[in-house]
């Protein structure tokens, strides 16, 4: 079982790569466009927070719940670092974690109604529980600001922009230092999601998709697990909305509504969820045609209605069983010999 | 010939459930399949019903191959399949679950020629005609789904376990009823773990074992072979 | 405190308690026959409510016309739903709920492309005054609602237990093979399930057209109350819904008038928590359609 | 008070009456059969005291505790695990795979630790009891290939493999040699007697294949029609004529 290191690079250099390009992003974007890089940037920055949100919600699914309350856990995250950062001046490095904590709190409470049931009653169930928490976020002035939300939430202070490294943005917001804070706390979510993943809770939670039955003559406590499951995936959503409550600036409770819900789906159905990397083929993929649908974006939901209920019906099992075939594509292309 | 199965194989996915069976049902007769649990009895009458399709072979029904028809057609055809642990509608009353038993039976006339006729059979489910089928034992769930596959006055009648669970009186019971089926003239194909109880009815029968027929013959000699004796009928 | 009220708030709640049955029923049935989860129920309320403004208010048909013709027009698409969605997914309730998601992205779209998103449609109320039978001061448009649901539920029950399709979507719900066996045809019974779930949810939106704002997305909070009527009541037990309804129909009525109607959404939502604690199977969790 | 007592155990099922107050006493080390013939309530009685149906009424003690009603998972950490008819495993694990989860009782690194710790050197003790596992039960060149491309009756192996992972004191099985060829029988029949033999488990088994209960187990118990109908020694049974009226089907035969 154990992995020689050039093993490890073998099956990590795509991995390696992708995180090298993103490091550099902020000059690459400055030299080709400019002015504009700013704002593509922060378009990737969202890009890498979906990420975080896609595959905390893949590893909910691993169980086989599919929860339509994600996007709520994630608000809870984002409302949490907004209210200790607005009224209380609180550091971004503590407004995270105590969110994540609170998040873990709320998401508690909702699965423990929740995990009695299966199937259809868990589906609509998370969704009307995640709604409760939206009325409270719009009758809650204090401290949700209603249905107005709260805005100028402060941001995060990295330093000056160029304190850090060798690139001076030299621009009023220091955008690309937020930038680089995000992809650090990406990286770090992403490999801690991989860790439990491959872990023995990883393999605990597919089990019981595959066979819960076995798993309770076995001594796994199914309902413990799957509201274990329900608080780790929103600890994570609880990191992707903090980081969005720092680069949106300003929240209220549409943005974690039914419809960001349904587009989270959509990332994580196209994707396919049974390994890693489907999810993250889902955001890229669905982010590039929503760039692309931006002319006609009256448009966009039906777009996005057809692409859902066509991959769920001609292609259930998702982009990422191209995996396999376009490995061994470039394995062909490259003629290396099979990796053991 | 009424029906007949010509080398049939059924896969459940990898896994080989039956392989090359091939079987002779005669019109008017009692052909049975015994066999250990698992040996593909049920496999092959839902096969013949349509529930499941088979992988190779031809099921000809009056030389007619009904191989790939779905089992709602194969029910219009006269072929009634009375399921294994009897699967009647709980929460309907009997009266209900027969009218579903009839549903392919277009004028009200037949219908109730039908009934009568089945309630001759099951003199006891006329009086709990408005009880759920769900609340009933054992023995009288049989009796209710027994007297559904009927109420299509069926040519072929496929019978899965009938005896499964029941008390030995409530066997006597049911092989007394499928003696007067039979006696009407219609041709039974009886799957039965109680061997003894087939060989009993039969003319003919097949003794299946993991997916293969082992062994065939008229029901005297099958009752009279020491292997069969062995394994089946538990002397030794 | 507003005892002088109470008679109307009773009545409000029997008028609320019939809206909610009649979108509830419509989604238990389609889950009850063969698991076919519907999470844009809601889209199919708000189709049937621009039937009444495109017959009644645009092309000038009498209400009670546009009402009826909206029956078909939503059973129609429900039978689309099962054919293009349901069919190809059987056996995987998860993949079929999430496509209707999909669904009810492009029936929002459609009407919102077709009929404008702009101001919310107005539907001139066909019934004007009200009555004050009994102290009750209601409209007779919501009145109206109680008798056309108490006929629509009347009506279903003499098909599920005199009619034989009606006796055979009982049969498909509660066992599909057997059903099979008997000669009923699932598809078929599949598409009829799809077609009452659709009417009931379109009449449901027909009514209610002259009271609320028609636009593209009113589905949303009918949505949620059908899922919670549905949980409550016992996944795919139709009294049940029906006895949730009411439940929910009195809960949101009484807490909305003496506090606000979030608050009364929001205890709905706890009252079904509460209810998946104790019974996950709901109240008559056992009964099949 | 002997090692699993069950008293007046009954079970309902609206109409059916699937369990109608059986007494079953088992000794520790023994190896126990329950025949009957098929639909007669042995796998209902099997499963309500493997805590997957609830008594209706009547109780399960074991080891002088109390057991009836509670949760499988629970029963399972006290020491009573049990096997499925169905070949029931993960199949997208390979077999050492499958057995390590199932020694998921005996894991004990926490969530935390399992994220940021080394997880190869955690799960150490656990590979390394699963492989023993495995090669006692005779599955060693199976070990890493998938579950869902074993034969038959190494799937059904690989379920009591996993069941044994778990160190339980009374294994029960569920008619252990259903759809096996006498080959495949004779191997499971010497596993059983191999379990219990080397690692002192207490083996209750159901099954209605009288020629394997007869030649495995010490004692057995004859269920029919929901009711107890006798009980002894293989001998004591094979010449009980009740068991053989009712088991066997009666002489005076229909014909």
């Amino acid at each position: 079982m154990l992995k020689s290191n050039s093993m490890f690079i073998k099956r990590w250099w795509p991995a390696a790569i992708i995180i090298v390009v993103f490091a550099f992003a902020p000059q690459l974007f400055e030299t080709f466009w400019g002015r504009m890089g700013m704002y593509k940037l922060v378009l990737l920055q969202v890009f890498l927070a979906n990420v975080v949100l896609a595959q905390s919600y893949r590893l909910m699914t691993t169980t086989g719940d599919w929860t339509l309350c994600h996007y709520i856990l994630m608000g809870m995250g984002a409302y949490t670092t907004a209210i200790l950062a607005k009224f209380y001046g609180i550091p971004f490095y503590l407004t995270i974690p105590v969110a994540a904590i609170c998040t873990v709190g709320v998401s508690f409470l909702i699965a423990l109604p929740l995990s009695r049931t299966i199937g259809f009653a868990f589906f609509i169930g998370s969704f009307a529980l995640g709604e409760f928490v939206r009325y409270i976020w719009e009758k809650m002035h204090f401290p949700f600001g209603g249905s107005r939300g709260l805005s100028n939430i402060p941001r995060p202070e990295l330093g000056q922009s160029g304190d850090w490294y060798f690139v001076d943005f030299s621009s009023r917001m220091d955008i690309s230092n937020l930038y680089y804070g995000t992809l650090v706390l990406a990286i770090l979510a992403l490999i801690l999601l991989y860790r439990l993943d491959t872990s023995r809770f990883g393999n605990a939670w597919k089990s019981i998709y595959s066979d819960s039955e076995l798993c309770e003559s076995i001594g796994i406590n199914v309902t413990r697990y799957r509201i274990l499951i329900f608080c780790v995936a929103g600890f994570f959503a609880s990191l992707a909305g903090s980081l969005l409550a720092y680069q949106w600036g300003a929240i209220d409770p549409d943005n974690f509504g039914m419809i960001e819900m349904v587009y989270l789906i959509i990332w994580v159905v196209v994707g396919g969820v049974k390994t890693y990397w489907g999810p993250l083929i889902g955001v890229a993929s669905m982010s590039l045609v929503f760039e692309l649908t931006r002319p006609f974006d009256e448009f966009r939901p039906l777009i996005f209605g057809v692409i859902l209920i066509s991959s769920l019906v001609f292609m259930p099992g998702g982009l990422e069983v191209l995996i396999p075939r376009t490995a061994q594509f470039f394995k062909n292309l490259v003629g290396t010999k099979e990796v053991s | 010939m009424l029906l007949e199965l010509k080398n049939t194989a059924v896969h459940y996915g990898k896994v080989e459930a039956t392989r090359d069976i091939s079987i002779k049902v005669p019109e008017g007769e009692i052909i049975t399949l015994i066999g250990a649990n698992g040996a593909g009895k049920s496999t092959t009458l839902r096969m013949i019903s349509g529930l499941v399709r088979p992988s190779q072979g031809e099921v000809l029904f009056e030389g007619e191959s009904i191989t790939h028809l779905d089992p709602e057609d194969v029910t219009d055809l006269g072929i009634a399949h009375v399921p294994e642990g009897r699967h009647v509608f709980p929460q309907m009353t009997v009266l209900e679950n027969l009218e579903m038993g009839a549903y392919l039976v277009k004028s009200k006339q037949e219908m109730k020629n039908n009934l009568e006729s089945v309630f001759e059979h099951f003199p006891r489910l006329k009086e709990r005609v408005k009880q759920f089928a769900g609340t009933m034992s054992g023995g009288e769930q049989q009796m209710v789904a027994m007297a559904r596959g009927l109420m299509s006055s069926p040519r072929l009648i496929l019978m899965d376990e009938p005896s499964l669970g029941l008390s030995p009186i409530m066997q006597q019971e049911i092989a007394v009823i499928i003696k007067e089926i039979h006696a009407q003239g219609r041709t039974i194909v009886l799957v039965e773990q109680n061997a003894r109880l087939a060989l009993s009815l039969a003319q003919y029968g097949y003794v299946l074992e993991t997916g293969e027929i082992a062994l065939e013959g008229a029901a005297e000699k099958l009752r009279d072979d020491e292997g069969v004796q062995r394994t089946y009928l538990g002397m030794d | 405190m507003g005892l002088d009220i109470l008679p109307q708030t009773i009545g409000n709640a029997l008028v609320l308690g019939s809206i909610y049955a009649m979108v509830a029923v419509g989604l238990a049935i389609a889950f009850g026959v063969m698991q076919m989860a519907n999470f844009s129920h809601g889209e199919l309320f708000m189709v049937g409510a621009y039937c009444v403004y495109v017959l009644y208010t645009l092309f000038g048909w009498p209400f009670e016309l546009a009402v009826i013709a909206s029956f078909p027009i939503v059973a129609v698409i429900g039978v689309i739903y099962e054919r293009l969605i349901f069919r190809p997914t059987r056996g995987n309730v998860l993949a079929g709920f999430m496509a209707t998601a999909g669904a009810g992205f492009i029936l929002q779209v459609l009407i919102s492309e077709w009929y404008g998103v702009g101001l919310p449609k107005s539907v001139q109320v066909p019934y004007p005054g009200g009555s004050d039978f009994l102290m009750m001061a209601i409209s007779w448009q919501r009145l109206a609602i109680i008798p056309v649901t108490i006929a629509m539920v009347f009506g279903l029950w003499y098909f599920l237990t005199k009619v034989k399709n009606g006796k055979a979507l009982r049969a498909c719900a509660q066992d599909p093979e057997a059903s099979v066996l008997q000669g009923i045809k699932l598809n078929k019974m599949t598409a009829l399930a799809m077609a009452i779930s659709g009417g009931f949810a379109g009449v449901g939106g027909a009514l209610m057209a002259p009271i609320v704002s028609v636009n593209p997305y009113m589905g949303h909070d009918y949505a949620i109350i059908a899922f919670i009527v549905v949980i409550v009541g016992g996944m795919s037990s139709i009294p049940g819904a029906v006895l949730a309804a009411f439940i929910l129909g009195f809960i949101h009525t009484f807490v909305s008038t003496y506090a606000d109607s979030v608050y009364g959404m929001m205890i709905g939502v706890l009252f079904m928590a509460i209810v998946l604690i104790v019974k996950p199977t709901g109240l008559l969790g056992n009964v099949k359609v | 008070m002997s090692f699993l007592s069950v008293k007046k155990l009954s079970k309902h099922f609206g109409g059916l009456i699937a369990n109608n107050e059986i007494d079953l006493e088992v000794e520790k080390g023994e190896i126990r059969g329950i025949i009957g013939p098929n639909g007669a309530g042995k796998t209902t009685f099997f499963n309500v005291i493997s805590g997957f149906y609830q008594p209706t009424s009547g109780s399960v003690t074991f080891k002088g505790q109390n057991i009836s009603g509670k949760h499988s998972s629970e029963i399972s950490k006290l020491g009573v695990v049990r096997t499925f008819q169905r070949a029931a495993l993960f199949p997208d694990f390979t077999v050492l795979e499958n057995v390590v989860i199932a020694r998921h009782l005996r894991a004990n690194n926490s969530l935390v630790s399992a994220i940021f710790g080394n997880q190869k050197k955690a799960e150490e003790a656990n590979v390394k009891r699963s492989a023993e596992i495995i090669e006692f039960l005779g599955l060693g060149d199976e070990i890493d290939s998938l579950a869902s491309n074993l034969s038959h009756g190494h799937q059904r192996q690989l379920g009591v493999a996993m069941a044994l992972a778990t160190e339980p004191e009374l294994l029960m099985l569920d008619e252990p040699v259903a759809g096996m060829n006498s080959g495949e029988k004779a191997v499971m029949v010497g596993m059983v007697k191999k379990i219990r033999d080397e690692w002192g488990v207490t083996v209750l088994l159901v099954e209605h294949d009288m020629r394997t209960v007869m030649n495995l187990c010490d004692r057995i118990t004859v269920i029919d029609f929901g009711e107890k109908l006798a009980e002894g020694t293989p001998d004591e049974i094979k010449n009980n004529d009740k068991v053989i009226e009712a088991y066997l089907g009666a002489d005076d035969s229909v014909a």
